[in-house]
């Protein structure tokens, strides 16, 4: 029988190996998958959630603006990664080290 | 609560996200990753589905498979050049970051089976949410609703904003 | 009505208006300042109205009850602050009656005398500006009536002593006497501010909370028997201020300063380091009898110091060369008598040595002053010789004070000296130490008769000059200027001005021991010893003055007389036997026994033992505190830096950001610290991430754990 | 308004002269000189009137302007009033800034922007002095922090910076546990007040402030605070970098009168508002004293540089001030308070002196000086009373208070005393040693055209020095003023055990 | 308390209403192509619209509190500050844009997104539910990243940006799954609920503390609190120095403001002007180490700062860091130290930024030398010097300045709530700050300038705004019962 404690085990995987996959990669690109698979997790939990607990429909709701949003942050992230490969002409991040200290 | 059939699925759909997962965070071919992506996100979609919302499920397989996939592969294939095949995805610090990570599996885990969760006593009958959820967002949830319609008319000008001065800026160089 | 007394205050005022009007002068640059006449007019009118005052003071007492010859005027409170009252108040009774003759006295004939030893001298104007306020403040000395208005003239009178004893300052050695006499006589300061709050906070706890002297006077027999660690309280007190008396009185150990004072002008030290200053001492302890006759303790110490400095002096005042040093330890070595007599509880004998000594002195002094300008500024004595005949008034002083120093019926010296003698010896019955004392005040004695004879030997008798040849060429020749570069020029007598002090001391010295002819002699001729009679309301009840005993004078005085002026007379012979007939006698001594002739010569070494003991470890401890505020207390904070610095070294991080101005308090480390931090900043966002889910991980492992 | 609001106009005087100046082109440097002296004037003669119109017999604040609130929300007060323990300081103030400004009458360089800081200065000096409020207190203290920074900094030494920068960490790492401490007075005072004399009373300590254990780390608090400013060692070495690289007079002004803050901060906080703390570590404040002062004389005598030499002697003569008020003792306090007035006329001197010598030859090298008693004379005598003033010469003004805080201090710490009175000799050391090498022996060639001291520099050191000889023979004027008020302070210490600490212990 | 439906909130919204209206209209402008050559009009309807959001604000304020639009945001007192205080915000913004030469070229979509944040700083510091947090959060975020990168071809500008939009997508991640922990915990998504469950539920709940600290994440990161704070510095120094002094104050302050809600709202009971901790979730220490830390590292590392902007900006993690102790506070006395505290931080970090730019325009540099012998150049260079002096002071928190009782607020909170070693390091902490802050009062005075030409800082409107703001730095740190009586009014939660 799967437990609501298996769904949030995965989500748990999800959003650990997110986490991973944006400290470890060099690339703009990969970093913001793992930032997906983040907001990915958070929007599964969420709907676990309202599935076994609250019942009601706010957490639908919930996830839907969760994927809204990401949806909206990926499109800037990726304009935003254009623009640094056009000044940069490359988008890994040990390359486009202007600021630091 | 779930039948046996369901939890079949479950192992499938875990298998396809943890395989996809794994093939992000390690995988050294940017596009690789991009398209497991596409994997994580049916993987997590059909949870929605074995979890009641619909909806949602639908939403996630449009929004992300249908636009943000698309946008990733623009953005792979615009920022390393269409004929370039090297598309490496290397990775930093593996070192350091898998203990923590493995630190923090651990600790959600420990969270997850200690915590006593607000848990409804029925168990909620699946059933359609569309309406409901329409019904939702013009009634109780109407300011974020509209709020969202800022942001994302905010989003949209300032990417085309970003973009488009971008192109122009390669047209002169 | 007393007029003099009503107005007592003239007597310090006088110099002190003396001291404006030339000071102002001198300072401002004023006209008349120029004038010499005005100048020595305006100065030696001063201490002539103050002596006029001192003289109707003196005569007021007189006219009044022998047993309430005592009057305080009082002109403002001056501190008045809880238990603590100090006015400004004038005390006029025998003691202070004696002690403002002599200063008035002496301090006119030294002002007269001075026109003429300075005229000169550039300096003219400010040397009688600081005379002036000298006296002035020596006057406050004696005649404040409490211990903070002693107190004041005491550290003035060490101002005037700074000042003039580096007169001359362009002259380093100088400058560095004046310093020198200043810090060592605050060193006797020292213990005599730790003695007198003992003194007062114990009347306090008494109830009594009194500075002034009558008020002490009256309450000290309270104090019998308190103690303090073990120690009597009014033994301790007494040793205490006496520490402070043998700073200002040249006594051992802190004699040091007065032989170094030598180099100011010669006026100066027969004013300041012959006749008054260097007797506040004895006039301190005078002034306190009641509190020493209760501390039989205090006075063994005093007058064991006093035997021993009249003794040790006495011994270097064989070996020196320079007729003003020799003057000097023999001043040493009679203020050493003085104390000794004090010591014995023979207050009015040593008073009345004091006076006695302020006139021969004063006339020694000055003589040899007069020989100095004589001799055109030389002051050793192996370049004179045979003066007599250039200076004869000079000459016939000289001799009537060595003869009256040397201690010779019936000269000054013998009555005062003999006395003390006698009272130390008569002592010896109650305590056998102080047979001990007596005979060491009788060699002292001896060599006294010995080293002035053989001053006078060497400076008037026999040939000018005839001992040049044993001064050594490497001996480098000094006088009160400075480095001198020796010229020819033949012996002159000096002018009037000079020689009228001269001979009114000599005569002084001559018959001032008249004044106090003991009764042993006295009773004889029916002639009342008026010096004892005259301070005895002060030392009333003062257990050393034996005024039963005069009915019944044992033959041992006698004896004991005649014993002294025999040898008086025999050393005196000797001198003048050695030092005109066999004068190579000194030289073969001086080879068959080089050390201690070295020793005597270098004055057992004490200064330079001083210099090794405390003033070089007192630099080197200045030193070594100057680098620990620098390096540690500053540093104290840094130091976590410097560690830290180091180990950014060995880490490879040495760029220059440390030397860019972080060498501040919190500076270094906390400078690192911020690097440090700044380094984590790399640039990457994957390590920001890192550190934030690093940050979070970690605070969840707190709470779990 | 019935009364003159005096306190007022001496401490904001300066403000106005401050604006004034702003106003005038730079060019019109004299224009500015004369404003400058003429916006310290009303302080000054507002001063001489406190000391002719104080009343001696009460321990009472006089002259009180207020309570005006301020800020209500805070219980915060525009309250002024002076007592025994401040109207010295308040009179050394005015009379102090005055003279700085005539010595600064040689400053060329951005002179404007010199005199407005200058009289900020002054206004928060005298501020600091006259405030009852202990929050306005506050603001007048930190109010000087600015200035003098800039004082220092822009019209400094060579090292200029890296004093100015040290003074001002310092300091402020001081000030605010001052603050704390305030906040944490206010907070758990019976009522939420800022008032000083309100909260002089004990009983409305309540809460965490009944407790020992807080009220001493209060205690602590406000004394690293002040002993920063005073400074006490180890706090102190700020103290000579600040001096020596600071332009003469506000070396002047630093010892002067800053230094005071510190002491009076000590009398009016901690021993009126934590009386019983300060009876319980009175060992410390002593201890302290002693240390500064032998350690002040030590160090001043190993200096070389002039400055730092009388910078080191007012670490020095600071110890007595602590050493007095650890006494208990009427006639250690009141030395105490007069030695804090009369260090600041006689080491305004000292600063003023070596100023002097140092627009003459441009180094301060002590060895590299002498005989300039021959080339300067009149020099010779200021310099040779200031000195002997300081060396506590009996007849000038420092021997007084001196002496009465060896005789108060004795009787408590017969010991402590006993160290301390040790520096009679060390002062005269190391003050008559700079006079012997500075003034006397050969003068050298290069000095031989030095020009004796101008009447400008002669007209700043006269009044201090007609001020040193009166009260050396007359006291009584100042010891009048003050002597009520702390006979009181001494007597509101005695409940909480001040007389057993302050018998004749052996 | 009454939970309003839509309809009945739509007064209350009327200020927001205003600015949406703005929003949409300035990006019309960008449309038809003459209207978009005239740079000032974009500009003059943002500020047109800002003001009457202002004005509306005012007028609302009137209104009872109440929880509008059925529990989603809260219209209390609080929430009427934080309109005044963006409205306040985006005026100078606006200005500060028009002056500095980096943002001259800029469009109308420039404007409409600055009015986009200042939305986002009042809807956030209103929200109740946890949606709405992520919501607005996320509307100020996203339109920051493009603020953030909108020196397209600049290539710190790009990278700032991408950093900002990687970091920020992450932390509101982590955020989105913490708030989903403590929904999974209570069940509920509005912070009442939440308190009324925690209190009528006391067990201990592990995922409610981690759900907490995830949380923490995500507000953290808006204020910059360590260790969240790393993006801070390379996004505030690659941004348009505009949108960075915007940035530190704005969108921060609104970070504030929910973390301060949330805390208080949902995490503590009212006990008579003490907020009691609810259960095992020792916030108070929580937020008292955070507070430590955060200023402890801004003011270690801005000792070491070279660029203007970077030192501005761990300047402000610092200032942030005292903020916090509001957070650990926990008394009304805290709410109002950090409402006093915001104020005072807007006028001396704004007028800090006005100078900066100033600098930066006059010698296009960023670097901290850039500010050497501003002091001696010329009247003008004077003037900025003495503002930036005064500034300066307030920042480090000496009176007679606004720093100061801003900081004598907050520190009165501490002290107050008893925390009295935070009090003590936090003062000590001020200590350094000094450092570094007198390092530019003394690059301004204490030496030469490179080239002596007179400083140029034309036009009046300019100086006028630098002397104003250094007035008003002043004049509130002498004269501050308006500003308290403002604190007081606003330090009041509805809950």
């Amino acid at each position: 029988m799967i437990q609501m404690q298996h769904f949030l085990m995965m989500s748990a995987v999800i959003f650990v190996l997110g986490i991973y996959t944006v400290v470890t990669r060099k690339n703009v690109l990969g970093i913001l998958l793992g930032t997906e698979l983040v907001l990915n997790a958070a929007a599964l939990n969420i709907v676990i959630f309202g599935f076994y607990g609250n019942q009601t429909i706010e957490s639908s709701i919930y996830a839907l603006f969760v994927i809204v949003l990401a949806a909206a942050e990926a499109a800037v992230a990726l304009a935003v990664g254009l623009t640094l490969y056009q000044n940069f002409k490359t988008i890994d991040t040990t390359e486009t080290r202007e600021l630091k200290g | 609560m779930m039948t046996p059939m369901q939890d079949l699925a479950f192992a499938a759909l875990s298998g396809i996200v943890i395989a996809a997962g794994c093939l992000i965070a390690f995988s050294r071919n940017l596009v690789y990753s991009a398209f497991a992506l596409l994997g994580a996100f049916v993987g997590v979609a059909g949870y929605f589905v074995l979890l009641g919302a619909d909806f949602v499920a639908v939403i996630q397989l449009l929004v992300y498979i249908g636009g943000i996939m698309v946008l990733y592969l623009f953005a792979v294939l615009m920022t390393s050049g269409i004929g370039d095949v090297t598309l490496t995805n290397r990775s930093i610090a593996t070192k350091a970051s898998a203990p923590l990570c493995i630190v923090l599996i651990i600790l959600l885990g420990k969270l997850i089976y200690t915590t006593e969760w607000y848990v409804a006593a029925e168990p909620t009958e699946i059933a359609p949410t569309t309406a409901a959820i329409g019904n939702a967002l013009l009634t109780e949830y109407l300011l974020p609703f509209e709020l969202a319609s800022v942001l994302l008319l905010g989003t949209l000008v300032g990417t085309v904003a970003l973009a488009r001065r971008g192109v122009k800026v390669i047209k002169k160089s | 009505m007393h007029f003099f007394l009503e107005n007592i205050w003239v007597i310090p005022l006088a110099p002190l208006i003396g001291f404006l009007i030339n000071g102002l002068g001198c300072f401002l640059r004023l006209p008349y300042v120029k004038s010499r006449k005005f100048v020595h007019f305006v100065a030696c009118t001063a201490i002539f109205v103050a002596f006029v005052f001192a003289v109707g003071v003196f005569f007021d007492l007189l006219g009044m009850d022998p047993a309430h010859r005592s009057f305080t005027k009082t002109l403002y409170p001056w501190i008045s602050i809880g238990s603590l009252e100090a006015n400004v108040a004038f005390l006029a009774d025998p003691l202070s009656a004696v002690m403002m003759l002599i200063i008035t006295g002496v301090g006119f004939l030294i002002h007269v005398y001075s026109i003429g030893y300075m005229h000169e001298d550039p300096g003219f104007a400010r040397f009688f500006t600081y005379l002036n306020l000298f006296c002035f403040a020596m006057l406050l000395l004696v005649m404040g009536d409490n211990i903070f208005m002693l107190f004041i003239g005491w550290e003035g009178v060490g101002l005037c002593s700074y000042l003039l004893i580096g007169f001359w300052y362009e002259h380093k050695p100088n400058a560095v006497a004046g310093m020198k006499a200043f810090i060592v006589n605050r060193i006797g300061d020292f213990a005599f501010l730790i003695g007198l709050f003992l003194l007062f906070w114990f009347l306090y706890q008494q109830g009594h909370p009194t500075v002034a002297f009558s008020g002490i006077q009256e309450n000290v027999h309270l104090l019998e028997g308190a103690k303090v660690g073990g120690i009597s309280l009014l033994a301790l007190v007494g040793i205490l201020l006496f520490i402070g008396a043998t700073g200002k009185s040249a006594q051992i150990p802190l004699y040091v300063w007065l032989p170094d004072a030598m180099a100011g002008p010669t006026p100066v030290s027969a004013l300041i380091h012959a006749a008054t200053m260097v007797t506040a001492g004895i006039y301190m302890i005078g002034r306190l009898n009641f509190v020493y006759s209760l501390a039989p303790e205090a006075l063994v110490v005093v007058a064991t110091v006093g035997a021993l400095t009249a003794l040790f002096a006495a011994t270097i005042g064989f070996a020196q060369n320079d007729i003003k040093k020799v003057l000097a330890y023999s001043t040493v070595s009679q203020l050493g008598y003085m104390f000794l007599g004090m010591g014995t509880g023979a207050y009015t004998a040593g008073i009345f040595h004091l006076m006695t000594h302020a006139f021969f002195k004063a006339c020694l002094f000055l003589g040899s002053g007069s020989v100095i300008l004589g001799m055109h500024h030389e002051q050793d004595m192996r370049r004179m010789g045979g003066l007599k005949k250039y200076m004869p008034v000079t000459y016939m002083t000289f001799l009537l004070a060595t003869i009256a120093i040397a201690g010779i019926f019936p000269f000054a010296g013998f009555f005062s000296k003999d006395e003390i003698l006698w009272k130390t010896f008569e002592s010896g019955g109650h305590q056998y130490w102080y047979y001990v004392l007596w005979g060491m005040g009788v060699l002292g004695a001896m060599g006294t008769a010995f080293y002035m004879f053989r001053a006078v030997a060497m400076t008037f008798f026999g040939k000018l000059g005839e001992r040049a040849h044993e001064i050594a060429p490497n001996e480098v020749e000094e006088d009160e200027h400075g480095p001198h570069q020796h010229e020819h020029h033949t012996p002159h007598e000096s002018p009037k001005s000079m020689t009228f002090a001269l001979v009114v001391l000599a005569i002084l010295s001559v018959v001032g021991g008249l004044v106090g002819i003991p009764y042993a002699l006295g009773h004889f001729f029916h002639i009342p010893n008026f010096f004892e009679e005259w301070l005895a309301p002060v030392f009333a009840g003062a257990h050393g003055e034996g005024h039963g005993a005069h009915h019944d004078v044992p033959v041992i005085e006698y004896m004991l007389m005649v014993f002294s002026v025999a040898i008086a007379l025999a050393t005196s012979a000797l001198a003048v036997y050695i030092y005109t007939k066999r004068k190579d006698l000194p030289a073969r001594f001086v080879t068959r026994f080089p050390r201690l002739h070295r020793l005597v010569h270098e004055k057992y070494y004490v200064d330079e033992i001083y210099q090794v003991l405390v003033v070089n470890n007192l630099l080197r401890i200045n030193q070594l505190l100057a680098l620990f505020d620098q390096k540690v207390v500053d540093g104290f904070v840094n130091f976590a830096g410097t560690v830290v610095r180091f180990s950014s070294k060995v880490a490879g991080f040495t760029d220059n950001r440390w030397v860019d101005g972080f060498v501040n308090l919190v500076g270094n480390s906390i400078s690192f610290a911020g690097a440090s931090l700044r380094k984590a900043q790399t640039g990457l966002v994957q390590n920001y991430l890192y550190i934030a889910v690093a940050g979070v991980i970690a605070l969840m492992i707190w709470r779990l754990l | 308004m019935d009364k003159l609001p005096l306190l007022t106009i001496i401490t904001f005087a300066p403000i106005l002269g401050m604006i004034a100046i702003s106003l005038i082109p730079k060019e019109k440097k004299n224009a500015i000189r004369w404003s400058a002296l003429l916006a310290t004037l009303p302080s000054l003669l507002g001063a001489v009137k406190i000391f002719m119109d104080f009343d001696r017999t009460t321990k009472a604040m006089q002259f009180i302007e207020g309570p005006l609130n301020w800020i209500p929300s805070f219980n915060i007060q525009y309250h002024l009033g002076i007592d025994g323990i401040s109207v010295t300081m308040v009179i050394l103030t005015a009379l102090i800034s005055t003279i700085c400004i005539i010595a600064s009458w040689n400053i060329e360089k951005q002179l404007k922007g010199y005199f407005i800081l200058f009289l900020l200065l002054e206004t928060g000096m005298m501020g600091t002095f006259v405030a009852i409020d202990f929050f306005l207190f506050f603001i007048f203290w930190e109010l000087m922090l600015l200035p003098m920074y800039f004082l220092i900094g822009i019209w400094g030494g060579p090292r200029r910076e890296y004093a100015a920068i040290k003074f001002f960490l310092y300091t402020m790492a001081g000030s605010v546990l001052i603050l704390l401490v305030m906040l944490a007075l206010y907070f758990y005072s019976d009522g939420h007040t800022f008032n000083m004399i309100a909260l002089q009373d004990q009983s409305l300590h309540q809460g965490p402030l009944s407790s020992h254990t807080f009220r001493m780390a209060l205690w602590w608090g406000l004394f690293i605070g002040f002993a920063i400013k005073v400074p006490v060692f180890p706090f102190h070495t700020w103290l000579p970098d600040a001096h020596v690289e600071a332009p003469t007079a506000i070396s002047v002004i630093l010892a002067g009168v800053l230094l005071k803050m510190g002491t009076y901060g000590f009398l009016r906080f901690n021993y009126q508002i934590l009386p019983d703390i300060t009876v319980d570590m009175i060992q410390v404040i002593a201890v302290l004293g002693v240390i500064n002062i032998i350690y002040g004389a030590l160090c001043a005598m190993a200096q070389t540089d002039f400055k730092k030499l009388i910078a080191y002697s007012s670490v020095s003569h600071m110890g007595f001030v602590l050493l007095g008020m650890a006494s208990f003792t009427s006639e250690g306090l009141n030395g105490a308070v007069l030695q804090m007035f009369n260090h600041g006329t006689i080491t305004a001197q000292l600063f003023l002196i070596v100023g002097i010598i140092y627009d003459r030859a441009h180094h301060r090298d002590i060895n590299g000086f002498g005989g300039l008693a021959t080339t300067m004379p009149r020099y010779a005598v200021w310099t040779t009373l200031a000195f002997f003033a300081a060396i506590g010469l009996p007849g000038l003004s420092g021997f007084i208070s001196e002496v009465l805080i060896f005789l108060g201090s004795f009787k408590t710490w017969p010991w402590l005393t006993t160290i301390a009175v040790s520096s009679v000799v060390l002062t005269a050391g190391y003050m008559l040693w700079t006079l012997q090498r500075v003034y006397l022996g050969k003068t050298q060639e290069k000095y031989k055209d030095f020009p004796d001291i101008t009447r400008r520099e002669a007209f700043c050191l006269l009044p201090l020095a007609v001020i040193v000889i009166i009260l050396g023979v007359w006291p009584r004027p100042i010891l009048s003023m003050m002597e009520v008020s702390l006979n009181a302070l001494n007597q509101s210490l005695v409940p909480y055990g001040a007389h057993v600490a302050s018998g004749l212990g052996f | 308390m009454e939970i309003l439906n839509n309809q009945d909130s739509l007064w209350y919204f009327l200020p927001e209403s205003v600015l949406i209206l703005t929003f949409v209209v300035i990006l019309l402008f960008d449309l038809p192509e003459n209207w978009s050559k005239n740079r000032l009009l974009a500009p003059i309807v943002a500020t047109i619209g800002t003001v009457l959001f202002l004005a509306l604000s005012f007028y609302t304020q009137q209104f009872p509190e109440a929880i509008t639009f059925h529990g989603m945001i809260i219209n209390d007192a609080f929430t009427d500050f934080f309109r005044l205080f963006a409205g306040l915000t985006a005026l100078i913004t606006i200005f500060l844009s028009l002056k500095s030469k980096e943002v001259a070229q800029v469009r109308a979509e420039y404007w409409a997104l600055l009015v986009g944040i200042t939305l986002g700083i009042p809807m956030l510091a209103a929200s109740n539910n946890l949606l709405m947090i992520y919501l607005a959060l996320e509307l100020i975020s996203i339109l920051s990243y493009i603020l953030v990168g909108y020196l397209h071809n600049t290539k710190t500008s790009s990278e700032a940006a991408v950093k900002y939009v990687l970091y920020g997508a992450t932390a509101s991640g982590v955020m989105i799954y913490g708030l989903s922990l403590i929904f999974g915990v209570t069940g509920t998504l509005n912070a009442i609920e939440i308190r009324q469950f925690l209190i009528s539920n006391p067990a201990e709940q592990l995922a409610l503390f981690i759900g907490l600290l995830m949380t923490l994440a995500g507000f953290g990161y808006k204020i910059s609190m360590v260790p969240f704070h790393m993006w801070a510095p390379d996004v505030y120094q690659g941004a348009p120095t505009p949108v960075t002094a915007f940035l530190s104050v704005g969108p921060k302050a609104a970070g504030f403001a929910i973390l301060l809600r949330f805390i208080y709202t949902a995490l503590t009971q009212d006990q008579g002007g003490v907020y009691v901790p609810l259960k095992y979730i020792d916030i108070s220490t929580l937020m008292a180490v955070f507070a430590l830390a955060t200023m402890t590292l801004g003011n270690f590392v801005a000792l070491q700062q070279t660029n203007i902007k970077r030192f501005l900006a761990y300047s402000s993690i610092a200032h942030a860091g005292y903020m916090l102790m509001a957070a650990a506070a926990l008394n009304t006395e805290a709410l109002r130290g950090v409402i006093f505290y915001m104020i005072s931080y807007l006028i001396m970090n704004m007028g800090a930024f006005a100078v900066a730019i100033a600098v930066i325009n006059d010698s296009g540099s960023e670097e901290l030398s850039a500010f050497k012998g501003l002091g001696n150049r010329g009247r003008k260079g004077a003037l900025a010097a003495v503002a930036m002096t005064l500034f300066m002071v307030s920042l480090t928190g000496l009176p007679p300045t606004v720093g100061f009782v801003g900081k004598f607020y907050l520190f009165s909170a501490v002290i107050e709530a008893k925390i009295y070693w935070l009090a003590v390091l936090g003062v000590l902490n001020s200590v350094v700050s000094l450092y570094y802050y007198a390092k530019i009062i003394k690059y301004m005075y204490f030496e030469e300038a490179k080239e002596q030409k007179p400083f140029a800082l034309t036009g009046f409107s300019f100086p006028s705004l630098i002397v104003g703001l250094a007035a008003a730095t002043v004049f509130f740190g002498i004269f501050w019962n308006a500003l308290s009586y403002l604190t007081e009014i606003s330090a009041h939660l509805l809950m």
